[in-house]
């Protein structure tokens, strides 16, 4: 094993012998990639025409003025092909499997973006694509499903376990220790044995690199604070990287749930109910019993219900180099409604977590404060859940009429 | 090298021309069913067992095992009934057992701790399918100290250079993944994997258990001679699922 | 009335007295905004900070070998916020709204696209904004008019006439006949009366401007052929503008719906249906009868299903200068089905048209011809519609369980 | 300027202190009831009637008219049909009646055609609400040819400077729009109303209709004066829907 990536005490390769080998290519391949220049100038190419990027940096002077605090900047990461930064990642590793002439590729998918973006990748990489998804998942998230199946990809339910985003990477390993030899697994967030951290984030860099040059070009200086959301914690890694050695408050937002009070969340680092583990080949703060068994986790966001954390994150947090809050389902959906009308924009439900923590903050801050808070995804995906959060009638009613046209 | 162990295998390889090593979920369907199944396994002349300690996370397993550590969780499995447990085999039957689990429940049990346990309970040493040796350090260390047995794996896929790095390391003998894939799925006894078994031999002068597949005596047959130890996981609770814990004493006997 | 807009025959200003000031205003505000340079400046720095322009031209290798002609460039329109080139027009109508000091707008919409647009346009500018849209299409595009709320718009289902397009057009008439003080009316095609056709051409040239610089750059030369879909006519004009002096053809896509022997469609040019007639305030090729009553439309694209077409496609197609055509709704949901599986983009069922003419040109072209598809929008936003028209059983059955899961 | 229409104009003009002009839409609700309400509103002393052509696409009529229209369409009413009713009321009843109708109709039934056939029904002109005089100049140069009265609109946000313009084009009166808006919505009938109608009056010499929102003997009583023709729309056909054609007799009699 050539490699173990680790960050102070967190991240390492805990994985079956089987995929040694495999871990060992990935890592040859990533380093030779990340050591030629040529291969980021591909991605650039790649991402400036079929992805949108540069993505703009969007002035949102109506919320400024709202909270009557510091400027605020939104990262548009939404407006990336298949709308979140989750493009970043697998055209990324797209490029790399190509290089390692794998012809097939899997993935993991809780919400369904990375599926959805997996799939994608391999429709234009033609590459045989099987993503795994909790069952449960699968049923709440059937549109995403129904786009996978279309690009291309089979989609596999994973009946295991909780059903959910953990139970479809434990799955995914398991076909990776069967098909290592012409499959390549896209893991989706920065977590996972390393290179994958490394990797992901490395890929996600774009996002934070941009940002930093779009606020100096427009403002001459570099914001006080950035906020971003914290799943598996690709995005918030994406952009604050570029900003590591600043003097720049790096905020991650984390699922605070029905409250941290109430356990039913999906704060790792935020809250005290997480503890240093190793599960799904690294070590991190993980969501756990005291035997070292992985707990249920609640957000509205299903692409911030994860039990582990990037081990970076975990890093920069024990460092003190990042913080970390977390915010509940109602303080983003009430987030997302505000960015909705003030400014016209739709965050997901992700990327409304970061929004969330960033108005608690914005109206404390100097108006020559600037804030950038990183928009991760567009939220119409989210249609049938911002539906339910709002309680919507009308919707409730179209479905209901829909459902009796099936019916017929 | 002589530890009592390696002499237990010794002994045993030359009375019989393979050895059997099986394995079970503990708590699994039942703690009653587990017990019936380890004592029907003794008579019917298994040589050593692996108790699975389960995990949420169990990355490695397949279908078969993977439903079997969820189930006894859903029970309420903890660890410490399955230390407990393990407790009350070593006392009662005379066969070397191992705790076969993942890293994270050494982790948060605390790995000194363990190992400890492991000790003062009389298991002869622990399978951890995801903890490469250059995670393992501190766990190899400790299992060291506590006059333990941390098994570890070769693999179809790991080069020669490696296997000499990981023999190195190991005591006991080595576990050899038979294929690529998690515990459950059919195995192609092959020349392949008697090319590989060679590799493994030439790799390392501890005995070889081969895991992953084996299902029958033919699997069996075919590698005697090339292994010491059949490994059978899967298949046997495949059996005790659909014929109960009595059929197992026959299964294993129609293996040798 | 200062000025009427006519190309050949086509256009002009067919308005009630009372808003003839208003056309007037609107006319003079429009014509300084185009002469003072500043003002498209303003529109560039929103359409890049807000939006996400430049949109890519993506190489479309896959399709390009897949058909073994023409070199295929697909213009991703797709990737401007809220999902289509209607940003284009309401952001520069709402620059102009800003100018005549106006604090409120109305627009007429489809399948909503525009009307989310026009919303999203009128919570970013703090105009008050209200949407009109057919019954009919309100229970169709119910994800729209949520968005639509969410955004702050009031949206109104028209329940006259039709209950579709142009009756929501008419009532946004009728609303503007009565507000015209403090109201804009944002139309979202290059139809309608004087100066709307122009203005919406003018902003959607945007399209065509990066499009051409953009082939020229990576390729050196002109493509043979532009695609674009026709429903008003303004994504098809937005591109087509820049090439009207080159030596390429322009081939505008009308819904050819069930095929148009069976009359079933919204081809006004591509048909022998179509007539000259005068309504919704301008001269053009309508789909009317005997008496000059406008037909019933078909499309699966809502958006391309409407009776009328821009006053200048129609002078176009007269003096030859663009071809047009039209693809049927099966057509084109097999170009849609294909483009998903090798190019990984979802265009919406409306520029699948342009997607489904060009590919039944591009294998019979040389492999040095480049061809340009105009990808006005994504398909997300027609999920209902799409998995209806793949007639897909789980899609069904997800529906009838949150149905289900609502009536609890 | 002294062509029949306008004596005849003059004459009532003199008779009463305001005229009525009244609308219906053509074939709504039904043929015979459109007979029925024509029939008593000229023996109720209406003085001119315009009659609507109905069109799909009524872009400035409010709900009542559009609905209609409509109504009308559903129902199968052709152009055709319209304008031989319009020949059976002109030969049945002595007042000057003008057909009603949005330019497409016009349009594609031939402009030319159209004023040969109003003319030859014997109808005083048209009324087209979409057609403002810079796109209607083939229009007015044909009704003109044949004798016919193309009304005109002045509306409140009309500069003084149009009202000239439109002044010089007409003939007949001027149907002055009461206030923004479409049909059908109720009109404020204040000072506002008064300066306009008398900006109104100094930019032409023709008889100035009033229409948009008049219901009720108040609202005439406050044009008197102002005004010479008071143009009922929405209000009959409101009355035809809700009582029957019955009540329309004593409704226009309650007006003046
Ligand atoms: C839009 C969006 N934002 C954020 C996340 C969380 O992932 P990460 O923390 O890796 O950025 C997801 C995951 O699905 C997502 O879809
Ligand atoms: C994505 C998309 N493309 C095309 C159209 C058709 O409009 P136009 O012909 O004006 O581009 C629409 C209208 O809603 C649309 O949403």
């Amino acid at each position: 094993m050539k490699n173990r990536g680790y960050y102070g005490e967190f991240g390492g390769a805990f994985i079956p012998e089987i995929l040694v080998a495999t871990f060992d290519e990935l890592v040859d391949a990533f380093e030779k990639a990340k050591n030629d220049p040529s291969f980021w100038k591909e991605y650039l190419e790649i991402m400036s025409t079929y992805s949108c990027r540069p993505t703009p940096l969007t002035p949102a002077e109506n919320l400024s003025h709202y909270f009557g605090g510091a400027q605020i900047f939104i990262k548009r990461e939404d407006l990336n092909h298949t709308g979140a930064h989750k493009a970043n990642n697998v055209m990324g590793q797209g490029l790399l499997v190509k290089r390692m002439k794998k012809t097939r590729v899997i993935a993991e998918t809780g919400a369904g973006q990375h599926g959805v973006a997996t799939a994608t990748m391999a429709a234009k990489f033609g590459f045989r694509c099987t993503i795994y998804m909790g069952e449960v998942d699968v049923k709440r998230q059937r549109p995403n499903v129904f786009w996978m199946q279309r690009l291309g990809a089979e989609v596999i339910p994973v009946k295991d376990g909780t059903a959910i985003l953990k139970d479809a990477i434990n799955e995914a390993f398991r076909d990776w220790i069967t098909h290592m030899d012409d499959t390549h697994y896209v893991l989706g967030t920065a977590c996972g044995p390393h290179p994958f951290p490394e990797m992901v984030s490395y890929f996600q860099s774009i996002i934070g690199q941009e940002a930093r040059k779009q606020i100096l070009e427009k403002e001459g200086r570099l914001p006080k604070r950035v906020f971003a959301c914290v799943g598996g914690g690709s995005n918030a890694l994406g952009i604050f990287k570029a900003f590591l050695d600043d003097p720049v408050e790096l905020v991650g937002v984390e699922a605070g749930g029905k409250g941290l009070p109430t356990g039913q969340h999906a704060s790792r680092l935020a809250s005290r109910d997480g503890s240093i583990g190793v599960a799904q080949g690294y070590k991190t703060f993980f969501l756990q019993n005291n035997d070292g068994q992985m707990k249920e986790t609640h957000s509205v966001a299903a692409g911030l219900d994860y039990v582990g954390v990037s081990p970076i994150l975990s890093s920069l947090k024990e460092q003190g180099r990042i913080r970390v809050e977390s915010a509940t389902d109602q303080e983003v959906i009430d987030a997302l409604s505000l960015t909705l009308k003030k400014e016209g924009l739709i965050p997901a439900l992700e990327s409304a977590h970061a929004f969330a923590q960033a108005f608690k903050e914005a109206g404390k801050l100097n108006r020559d404060d600037l804030i950038i808070i990183n928009q991760s995804g567009r939220g119409d995906k989210d249609i049938f859940t911002i539906a339910d959060a709002f309680d919507d009638p009308s919707w409730k009613e179209f479905i209901q009429e829909k459902a009796h046209g099936y019916t017929l | 090298m002589d530890t009592p162990f390696n002499n237990y295998l010794k002994k045993k390889m030359q009375e019989k021309d393979i050895l059997l090593m099986t394995h079970i979920v503990l708590g699994y369907p039942s703690w009653e069913t587990c017990l019936q199944v380890v004592e029907t396994m003794v008579k019917a002349g298994v040589d050593l067992m692996e108790l699975q300690i389960p995990f949420s996370e169990p990355m490695a397993d397949g279908p078969v095992i993977l439903r079997a550590n969820q189930k006894a969780l859903e029970q309420g499995v903890t660890v410490q009934q399955c230390l407990d447990f393990a407790r009350k085999v070593t006392e009662t039957f005379d066969i070397p057992f191992f705790i076969m689990s993942y890293y994270n429940i050494l982790f948060k049990y605390g790995v000194e701790r363990f190992a400890q346990t492991l000790k003062a309970r009389n298991l002869q040493g622990a399978i951890v399918p995801d903890l490469p040796p250059e995670e393992g350090q501190e766990y190899l260390d400790l299992m060291k100290k506590h006059d333990l047995t941390p098994v570890l794996f070769f693999s179809p896929t790991t080069p020669d250079s490696r296997m000499k790095y990981i023999a190195s390391l190991s005591k006991g003998f080595i576990y050899c993944l038979s294929r690529k894939g998690v515990t459950g799925a059919d195995t192609n006894f092959s020349t392949d994997l008697a090319s590989y078994l060679s590799r493994c031999r030439l790799a390392t002068s501890l005995p070889l258990a081969l895991g992953f597949g084996i299902k029958e005596k033919a699997d069996i047959d075919f590698i005697k001679g090339k292994a010491d130890i059949a490994v059978i996981g899967s298949q046997t609770i495949r059996i005790v699922d659909n014929e109960g814990s009595g059929a197992v004493g026959k299964f294993i006997r129609s293996l040798r």
